[in-house]
């Protein structure tokens, strides 16, 4: 504990700037404000160019989901968790999906386990074609982020061909999923994804080859190896640091075990080698895809469930977590055996990165780069405040 | 696993040990002993990583319930500490020492459940709430659609009914006196 | 130019600490009288044809805005370019539900823009509460906080539903039926009564321009 | 024979209105260039003319003193005086302005007089943002003065004069005359510094929406912000006017001016599409790096 509280600085024990003695100059960075992920603000505090200290202010998105579910039925609240975490929805539905399972103990069929994983995949593929556009935005790129979100629309196509919703598509229910695949959607899939390798070779060639972008982001938000276990530190902003950890090869949840795949680690663990990293993460995601095309078994896709009026789950609790885009995505769901759930807590990766992670990090940065060191910890705020 | 439970029981009087899943248990410790438990699991368990600490809110026993989520990557193990407080007088250990983060979960669970943790940084500042004036809002009498029938303004027009009956008249018509 | 010459009562500012009150306007909005109607007409034109909406995603209906403002559904075309400071931006996007944190930056970058501006709510949470009618941190009307000109509803609002939006917005301006700012200036009292009503801890000023 | 002051006026103001609808066009052509690299269609060509009057129909507008209104005065005259002492159209009667009666020097004082009034007005305006943009601004513009000035220095020496049409008069009977030409170096020199002149990427942090919103204009509204964008197309159009008397040969008919400036402006199209944007003191240490090195050398080549 002695060795590794170096690494842990709480806010009470940072050395705070005297603000009376007019040296530094308090300034906010959102909520509005373009260079910042979603909506949330940092209260800054710099002297000269450079950021002094930093306060996050969440909370702008706080609906009190955890409250809502409470007064909810279990198969009610299922629109309403897609709706936590606006550009991962998926992950949501399976994570609460999987939960209901594990306590209802209800087996899915294989074909499901198979398109769950595959959709987890494509949606991880379009949150890092969005995130790669904010990343190359925040640096004043903005030719990567008119590709990039062009192709992440090119996957909302195909999840509105599989599951009829854009953004939010509530195609993982429990027990299954909502619809079998609609004809050639495979087809389709396969094309997508040829398209979309090809417009990744562009990108890394504009973007990752550009002097500028690397003069930016090299040894921008340098985060040490121990911090990850200090910060709860996960995902890519974790593998950048080289520690091979990844939940789909360590819970070996859904068909991963099945796939071939690593996990992908990085070296350089600043925004540049992040950026490289979920690049490659990229690469991965389509490939693992074209795997799943392959050997997507057939059969049923949903198994039948009780009536979801009546549909009363037996107590007890459990954790359920998956590697999303940006790390360990968990739900922690207890029941105590009525037919509403008595507590959902929800984990978002975001929870670390974007408060306490960027608070530690953003200290001695340059006031231009705060929004690209807040995009390259790839944080999603409504997964804060929920 | 087991040796670690047994361990936990001998060392600090754990008990209620359950394997809900191969790589997930959950066991139950005193509230005054939280601290060590989690000092020891991260030291000298391997049990690094926090993935997220909250609290339940068991108001039939008058207790909170705080769970605290650990992961072994070694072993690929996670492990749920759990702890009951008296719901009249919460207040437990702060742990913003052992993990970086950890404060910012007390801050939560101070906003949303009203427990204290003495010495955790920031834990008396608003969290996500601004303003706010209700009771903590996530223990379970507070009535979320009450207060807001009261506070916010609604559109005339909208009416919520009950699933059940809603459903019985739409597909059985005749079922519905 | 002005519809009433006589100046209203200052405002009070009490949500201010006393030294800091003098730093804030206490002059409540004043109507605007339209030019005469050809020089109008002229106007709103142009007001139509260059939207400049102001970049503050406020709820998840920011996230259908990247796909509009990128090569897909390409909104520049029709004159419509992100903005990102209130003082120059014409447009607000309340993006989908508004939690009462958030109602109070909307108020303030609402008042901070220059008229006439307008507004555009997206979602059903900003119609009716959508599915968070029953959460304690969400608003369930955003008209009665801010008045609305184009309502767009879904969850969420597709890029399509939105460009339609944005020209039926236009069909409005051109029309000169888009006098957002004026009814906020008539209702001032109202409006300020709503969300102080909401806004439990006021600690801004009553108007700020 | 030479034509009465009030001609000269007026066939001024007519100069001046055929170059600034000129930058507006420019602007706008330049926007939908751009959009067909990210695969857009793009704003209409006219949006610029559109955006001006939005700005100026705006029913209020806000002040923060004698100053802040000031500061778009300045630059407009900064763009306006800029544009009065350059030749526009070479041996013209029409388009040369009033260059006989300024040089060079009152053409560079003008460049920047502009910047240093839009810095006083904007720190008036009392935003942090103003205020730190125009803190990058100024150092940045203080980086890519010293270049541009090496490159000026060099033309001045190579012909020996400070009067612009001079020096577009010593360019003309082919290409081979050109600055370009004879002295490439002071050109490279000059365009680099260009490029920091017009805020392109990648030196555009100073009016960066994502790093800090968006600089000095931040608090300017309506029709201070109609006089700023006005003034956008007709700073433009003065300097890409001369960089092309300076260094292009200058034009001799209305036709060969637009082709050649649209040629020069084109380049800041080109690189501000594929490059992200760099920090201010990475661009400062840019611009006291190579290009000042070059501006050197070319003083040395014209001077031998």
């Amino acid at each position: 504990m002695k060795r590794e509280k170096a690494y842990i600085i709480p806010p009470a024990e940072r050395a705070t700037p005297d603000l009376a003695s007019g040296k530094y100059l308090v300034m906010w960075q959102g909520p509005q404000h373009p260079g910042i992920t979603g909506n949330m603000s940092l209260k800054l505090v710099v002297e000269g160019d450079s950021v002094v200290d930093c306060e996050t202010h969440v909370g702008y998105l706080h609906r009190g989901f955890e409250k809502l579910m409470e007064s909810r039925l279990w198969m009610q609240n299922f629109p309403l968790v897609c709706r936590i975490a606006v550009p991962e929805p998926d992950f949501n539905e399976y994570c609460y999906a999987a939960a209901l399972e594990e306590l209802a103990g209800v087996e899915v069929p294989a074909r499901s386990v198979w398109l769950r994983t595959m959709t987890l995949e494509m949606i991880r593929l379009a949150s890092f074609l969005m995130w790669i556009g904010g990343q190359a935005g925040a640096f004043g790129h903005g030719t990567i982020a008119q590709w990039s979100v062009t192709m992440r629309d090119y996957v909302l196509d195909l999840f509105e061909e599989l599951s009829g919703g854009r953004i939010y598509h509530m195609y993982i229910i429990p027990g299954g999923v909502r619809a079998d695949v609609p004809k050639d959607f495979f087809k389709h899939l396969l094309d997508t994804l040829t398209i979309i390798e090809k417009n990744l070779d562009d990108i890394e060639l504009v973007m990752f080859h550009n002097v500028v972008f690397k003069m930016r982001a090299e040894g921008l938000g340098y985060i040490p190896k121990e911090w990850v276990d200090t910060y709860g530190i996960t995902g890519p902003n974790a593998r950048a640091t080289g520690i091979p950890r990844d939940l789909r090869k360590d819970l070996g949840y859904l068909a991963y075990p099945q796939l071939d795949f690593e996990p992908i680690t990085c070296t350089k663990s600043d925004a540049f080698g992040r950026a490289e990293l979920r690049l490659a993460e990229m690469y991965q995601s389509i490939n693992l895809i074209r795997q799943m095309v392959d050997k997507m078994p057939s059969g049923a896709i949903r198994e039948k469930l009780p009536n979801p009026l009546y549909w009363k789950i037996p107590a007890g609790e459990t954790y359920v977590s998956a590697e999303c885009t940006r790390g360990e995505y968990g739900f922690y769901v207890v029941s105590d055996g009525s037919d509403k759930p008595r507590r959902v807590v929800v984990r978002g990766p975001s929870y670390t990165h974007a408060v306490s992670v960027m608070e530690r990090l953003v200290r001695g940065v340059n006031i231009a780069d705060v929004a690209g060191l807040m995009v390259s910890l790839h944080t999603y705020p409504p997964e804060v405040e929920r | 696993m087991n040796e670690l439970a047994t361990e936990l029981t001998r060392r600090y009087g754990a008990r209620d040990w359950r394997d809900q899943r191969k790589d997930l248990s959950s066991v139950v410790v005193d509230a005054l002993r939280i601290r060590d438990v989690l000092a020891w699991l991260k030291d000298s368990g391997g049990y690094r990583h926090l993935s997220f600490a909250s609290a339940v809110d068991n108001i039939e026993r008058n207790a909170f319930t705080l769970v605290y989520t650990l992961r072994n990557h070694d072993l690929g193990h996670s492990l749920m500490v759990h702890c009951d407080i008296d719901r009249s007088n919460p207040t437990v250990d702060s742990i913003h020492l052992l993990w970086g983060q950890a404060w910012t979960y007390q801050r939560e669970m101070k906003e949303w459940f009203g427990i204290d943790f003495p010495g955790s940084p920031r834990v008396d500042e608003e969290f996500v709430l601004e303003g706010w004036q209700g009771p903590p809002m996530m223990r379970r009498d507070f009535d979320s659609r009450k207060y807001s029938d009261e506070t916010y303004a609604e559109r005339p027009g909208r009416v919520t009914s009950d699933p059940a009956t809603h459903m019985k008249s739409k597909m059985y018509p005749e079922a519905v006196p | 130019m002005f519809v009433k010459k006589v100046k209203p009562a200052p405002l009070a500012n009490e949500g201010l600490i006393p030294q800091e009150r003098d730093l804030f306007c206490d002059a409540a909005p004043q109507e605007y009288a339209p030019a005469n109607k050809v020089v109008e007409d002229f106007w709103n034109w142009a007001r139509a044809q260059s939207l400049w909406i102001l970049g503050f995603g406020t709820g998840c209906g920011a996230i259908e805005l990247r796909p509009l403002m990128t090569s897909r559904f390409d909104m520049y075309r029709y004159g419509i370019q992100p903005r990102p400071t209130p003082r120059q931006s014409s447009v607000f996007v309340i993006g989908g539900y508004a939690s009462v944190k958030t109602l109070k930056r909307i108020v303030r970058s609402y008042e901070q823009m220059m008229g006439p501006k307008f507004v555009v709510a997206l979602g059903s949470c900003t119609i009716n509460g959508g599915m968070y009618w029953d959460s304690y941190n969400t608003i369930k009307r955003i008209d009665q906080y801010i008045p609305v000109d184009v309502y767009i509803a879904g969850c969420m609002p597709r890029p399509e539903a939105l460009l339609a939006g944005f020209q039926e917005l236009k069909k409005i301006i051109r029309a000169g039926r888009a006098e957002g700012q004026n009814v906020y200036a008539k209702n001032f009292e109202w409006y300020k009564e709503n969300q102080k009503k909401v806004i439990k801890d006021w600690n801004m000023p009553d108007y700020n321009w | 024979m030479e034509p009465s002051l009030l001609a000269r006026i007026g066939y001024a103001f007519l100069s001046l209105f055929v170059i600034t609808n000129y930058g507006l066009l420019l602007i706008g052509s330049m926007a939908r260039i751009s959009a067909k690299v990210q695969g857009r269609v793009g704003q209409p060509v006219y949006q610029p003319y559109l955006d001006i009057i939005k700005s100026s129909a705006k029913r209020n507008s806000i002040g923060h003193g004698v100053m802040f209104y000031l500061g778009p005065v300045f630059r407009l005259a900064g763009g306006v005086g800029t544009y009065m002492f350059i030749p526009a159209v070479f041996g013209s009667v029409m388009f040369r302005n009033f260059s006989d009666s300024g040089d060079l020097l009152l053409v560079m004082y003008f460049i920047f007089f502009g910047q240093l009034g839009m810095a006083l007005g904007a720190g008036e305006g009392g935003h942090p943002y103003s205020a730190l943009g125009v803190s990058r601004g100024l150092a940045q513009m203080t980086a890519f003065e010293v270049p541009f000035a090496l490159s000026i220095i060099a033309v001045v020496i190579q012909y020996k004069t400070l009067d612009i049409t001079a020096i577009v008069a010593a360019q003309q009977g082919g290409f081979l005359n050109w600055t370009v030409a004879t002295n490439p170096l002071a050109v490279v020199a000059a365009l680099i510094a260009f490029l920091g002149m017009s805020m392109h990427n990648p030196f555009s942090v100073v009016i960066a929406p994502q790093e800090i919103p968006i600089g000095p204009p931040t608090e300017y509204q309506s029709n201070l912000l109609g006089m700023l964008q006005t003034n956008r197309a007709i700073f433009n159009g003065a300097k890409l006017v001369l960089y092309m008397n300076l260094f292009f040969g200058g034009a001799t008919n209305i036709v060969v001016m637009v082709i050649k400036t649209f040629l020069i402006y084109f380049i800041n199209v080109f690189v501000g599409q594929a490059f992200p944007r760099l920090r201010t003191d990475q661009s400062i240490r840019f611009f006291l790096g190579v290009p000042t090195l070059i501006g050197i050398a070319s003083v040395i080549i014209a001077a031998i």
